[in-house]
C-alpha cells in the first residue's frame, strides 16, 4: 500500500536524532511490548509479515505521531483482536480506556504469474504497481531501473504471507540503484541497493 | 451490542494497553510474564554488539574467517556460537574500505541482524533516518558526524527482504598487532551499522 | 518537495468524515488565523505561494497531526519571522511558552529552459523531477502521460514565486490523466484533471 | 544568545499563538482587530454559498448567460456583481449530467471559489478527502451517500493552480416552471462541489 510507512526518500524531515550509544529503549513498558509480540509470533498466533503490515495500516495521523513501540503494541493489539485472541471489548474493559487500533487490511496477491529468473549483471525495472495490501517494495524504487548484483535463496512472498495467502517462495535479488535515476538532480550521489522480490521486477531493455 | 459504555472513555495509556494484553495473555496460559523476562534477559545478555564486535575481531585477523564470512555470514557467525533468528535466512557482510562507506537502513520498518550488532538504536527506527538515509547519505552521515571526503563513495543498503545485513569497519591503522580482545573492544555498533568509522 | 502534503493517491486513510452542510470553522480563534494570514497577504508581507510553502515545509508529524488552522497558523508565524516583522523570541514572550514553526526552505527555482507550448490535443508527460523547493505537480502524476483539454492564460510560476525568485509566468495546461494510468490496477476508473504549469510537463510520443 | 530561558516552556496553546501576532500586528499599526472584524463579516455576509446558487438558478434559466458563464466564469459572475480576489483569475464551471458526476478537489492544500461557493467545508480540506477522492472517486462518493451508477463516468478536478472550479448540478427534474428564486434556494454547497446531486 502507499502508506505513510514508505518514508524512503521523503523530505521535510529534520536533523536524525543520533548520539553514540544511544538506547533502543527508554521505558520498561517497551521491553514489555517486544517481548510479548514476539511471543505472540512464537505461538503462531501472526507472523512478521502479518506484524509489519498491521503497523502499516495504522492510521496516518496515529503513525507519524505515535513512538516507535506504541507503533509496535498497536499491531500486537489490532492483530489479537483479528486472529480472535481476545476482542476490543475485553481488551478496553482491562485497559481502563480505549486502545487506537490498525485500520482494516485491503486483500492481499499471489506470485505475479509473469515473474521470471534473473541472474547478476541483468538490467531490471521494478514494475508500475500499486498493491492494495503488504508489499515490501519501497514506492521510491517503482518504475526505476538497476542491475542485479547478488541473488538470495528464497523467502517467503510477503505481499501473500502478510494475508493468509498460500504462495511459493521468491527469491529476493539484491539490486543496485543509483541515486541520480531514483532522485533525478536531488539527491547525493550514492549507490541504494534493495532486496527486490521476483514478482517485482520485469526486464529492462 | 452490549456494554459498550466503557467505549466512551479516555484513550488507555500505552502502560495500561500493554498491561491489558500481558494480563490476558498470561490467563490464556501463555505464560507472558515468563517471556517478558527471558527477553530482558535475552536483550541484557545476549543480543549485544559485542557479538558482531568479535566477529569484526575475528575477520580482521583471520583472513580464512573473513573469506567465509563475506561468502556465508549466518555460517560463518555460528563457528564463533551466534545464532540468528530463523526468518532471517542469510547474513550479508559488506566491507567498509578507504574509498567506500556501506550504511545500513530499512525505510519500510526497522529491521537488523539485532542477534548479531545488537537491537537497532532509536535514531534508526526514527522516520528522519529512515526517510532520508537513502536520499541524502552523505548529508546525513556529515550530520550525524561523519565527514566523508567526496573520494569515498557511499552505498546504502536498505532491508526490504528478511535478508540482514553487517558492516566490516575497516580496521584502523594504529591497531597493528593488537589482539582479537583489544580489536573487539573498539568495535561499536555504529561502525557495524555504517554511519561511523572506527579511530 | 516530496513532502507528507502531497496527498493525492496516499492509502491507508479512512473514511472522509463529511455532514451535509458541514462548518468551516470550529471555534472564534481560526477565524483570527484566517483574518490575519490574509491581512499578511495584504500588506505585502508574503505571497500565497510562500504562504502555501511554509505549510509544506511544517515538521511532518506536526503537518499531520495539526488542524487546518493551527497549519495556516504556523505559516503565518514562520513567515512573519522570517520576513522579519516580529522575532521568535517577541513570539513566544507574547504566547507564554514555545510557538512551533515550519522548518527552514530549500531554494526554489526560476522557469525550465527547456518548456514548450501545447495546444489542446496534445499528448504531454510531467516530468520527472524531484523539486527541493515548493511545486504544484502533485506526486501522482510525475512522469505519467496526459492530454491537453484546455489551457489557461499565465500565472506567476510557484516554484519561482514562492521562493522570492523572479520568473516569467506560465500557462497551466489542463491535463486530463485517467486513473488506469495513474494507478494501475488499483483505482476507481476516472479521469483526473490537473492544472499543469508548462515547465513540469514535456512532450510524449 | 540572550534570554532565551522561555524556550523552555511548554508549547504555547493554539489561541495564545494567535493572541500574540494579533498583539504583534496590532503594536506594528496593521489594525489586526478590524481586519478580523471585517474578516468576520464578510464570511457571514459575503463569501455564501448562495451566491453560486444564484449562478446556477440563472444558468438554469438563461441559456445565454450559461454560455457566457462556461466560456468565462469570471466575467459571467461579475454580471450578477460576484467578484473575486485577484490571484484567482479563472472561474471555470463544470456541468453535472445524468451520465457525467464532475468533482472538485485540492490535493496539496484546500484551494476552492471561496467567494462564490462559500468557503469549503471541514471536509474538504481534511487529509482524507484530499488523499482518497483522486483514487477512489466512486468509493468516496458513495461513503458519502452519493452511490453513482457505473454508467455516470466521474472527472475529478484537482485544484493544483490558481483557477478555480465550481460544479452546475443537473437541475432536478421536479423543478419545470420554478423561478430563480425557487431554484437557488435548492443549491448546495455541496452539489457545487460535485460530491451530493439535487433531488
Amino acid at each position: 500500500m502507499d502508506g505513510v510507512h514508505d518514508m524512503g526518500g521523503r523530505q521535510g524531515f529534520g536533523r536524525v536524532r543520533h548520539k553514540p550509544k544511544a538506547e533502543t529503549f527508554h521505558a520498561p513498558w517497551e521491553k514489555r511490548v517486544n517481548a510479548l509480540y514476539s511471543l505472540a509470533v512464537k505461538h503462531g498466533i501472526y507472523n512478521m509479515d502479518e506484524y509489519r503490515h498491521a503497523i502499516e495500516r495504522m492510521e496516518p495521523r496515529h503513525y507519524l505521531s505515535a513512538s516507535y513501540y506504541e507503533r509496535s503494541l498497536t499491531s500486537l493489539a489490532t492483530l489479537c483482536i483479528e486472529k480472535g485472541v481476545f476482542t476490543q471489548d475485553e481488551l478496553e474493559r482491562r485497559a481502563g480506556g480505549t486502545v487506537p487500533l490498525s485500520l482494516p487490511a485491503a486483500p492481499g496477491r499471489p506470485n505475479v504469474a509473469t515473474r521470471q529468473k534473473y541472474k547478476i549483471g541483468d538490467r531490471v525495472r521494478v514494475r508500475t504497481e500499486h498493491v492494495p495490501g503488504h508489499v515490501r517494495a519501497p514506492g521510491y524504487i517503482r518504475g526505476k531501473t538497476g542491475i542485479v548484483v547478488d541473488i538470495t535463496p528464497a523467502y517467503p512472498f510477503p505481499d501473500a504471507h502478510a494475508h493468509g495467502i498460500h504462495a511459493e517462495d521468491e527469491p529476493t535479488y539484491d539490486v543496485r540503484f543509483r541515486t541520480e535515476e531514483l532522485w533525478p538532480g536531488s539527491a547525493d550521489r550514492a549507490e541504494v541497493h534493495v532486496g527486490v522480490f521476483e514478482s517485482y521486477l520485469e526486464p529492462a531493455a | 451490542m452490549p456494554d459498550t459504555g466503557h467505549r466512551q472513555q479516555e484513550t488507555a495509556p500505552v502502560e495500561r494497553r500493554i498491561d491489558a494484553i500481558e494480563a490476558i495473555f498470561e490467563a490464556r496460559g501463555m505464560n507472558a510474564r515468563a517471556a517478558i523476562e527471558e527477553f530482558e534477559h535475552t536483550i541484557e545478555e545476549k543480543w549485544l554488539p559485542e557479538n558482531g564486535a568479535r566477529v569484526v575481531a575475528k575477520a580482521w585477523t583471520d583472513p580464512a574467517f573473513k573469506k567465509r564470512l563475506m561468502e556465508n555470514g549466518r555460517a560463518a557467525v555460528g563457528e564463533l556460537g551466534l545464532t540468528m533468528p530463523p526468518h532471517h535466512r542469510h547474513l550479508i557482510v559488506k566491507e567498509n574500505t578507504a574509498t567506500l562507506q556501506n550504511v545500513i537502513c530499512c525505510t519500510l520498518c526497522s529491521c537488523t541482524a539485532f542477534t548479531i550488532i545488537g537491537l537497532p538504536p532509536d535514531w534508526y527506527k526514527e522516520l528522519e533516518y529512515r526517510a532520508r538515509v537513502v536520499r541524502q547519505s552523505r548529508t546525513v552521515l556529515k550530520e550525524m558526524g561523519l565527514d566523508l571526503p567526496e573520494s569515498v563513495d557511499i552505498r546504502v543498503w536498505d532491508t526490504t527482504a528478511d535478508t540482514r545485513y553487517m558492516i566490516l569497519p575497516e580496521r584502523p591503522a594504529r591497531t597493528a598487532g593488537w589482539s582479537e580482545e583489544q580489536l573487539a573492544a573498539i568495535v561499536t555498533k555504529d561502525a557495524m551499522i555504517g554511519v561511523a568509522r572506527l579511530a
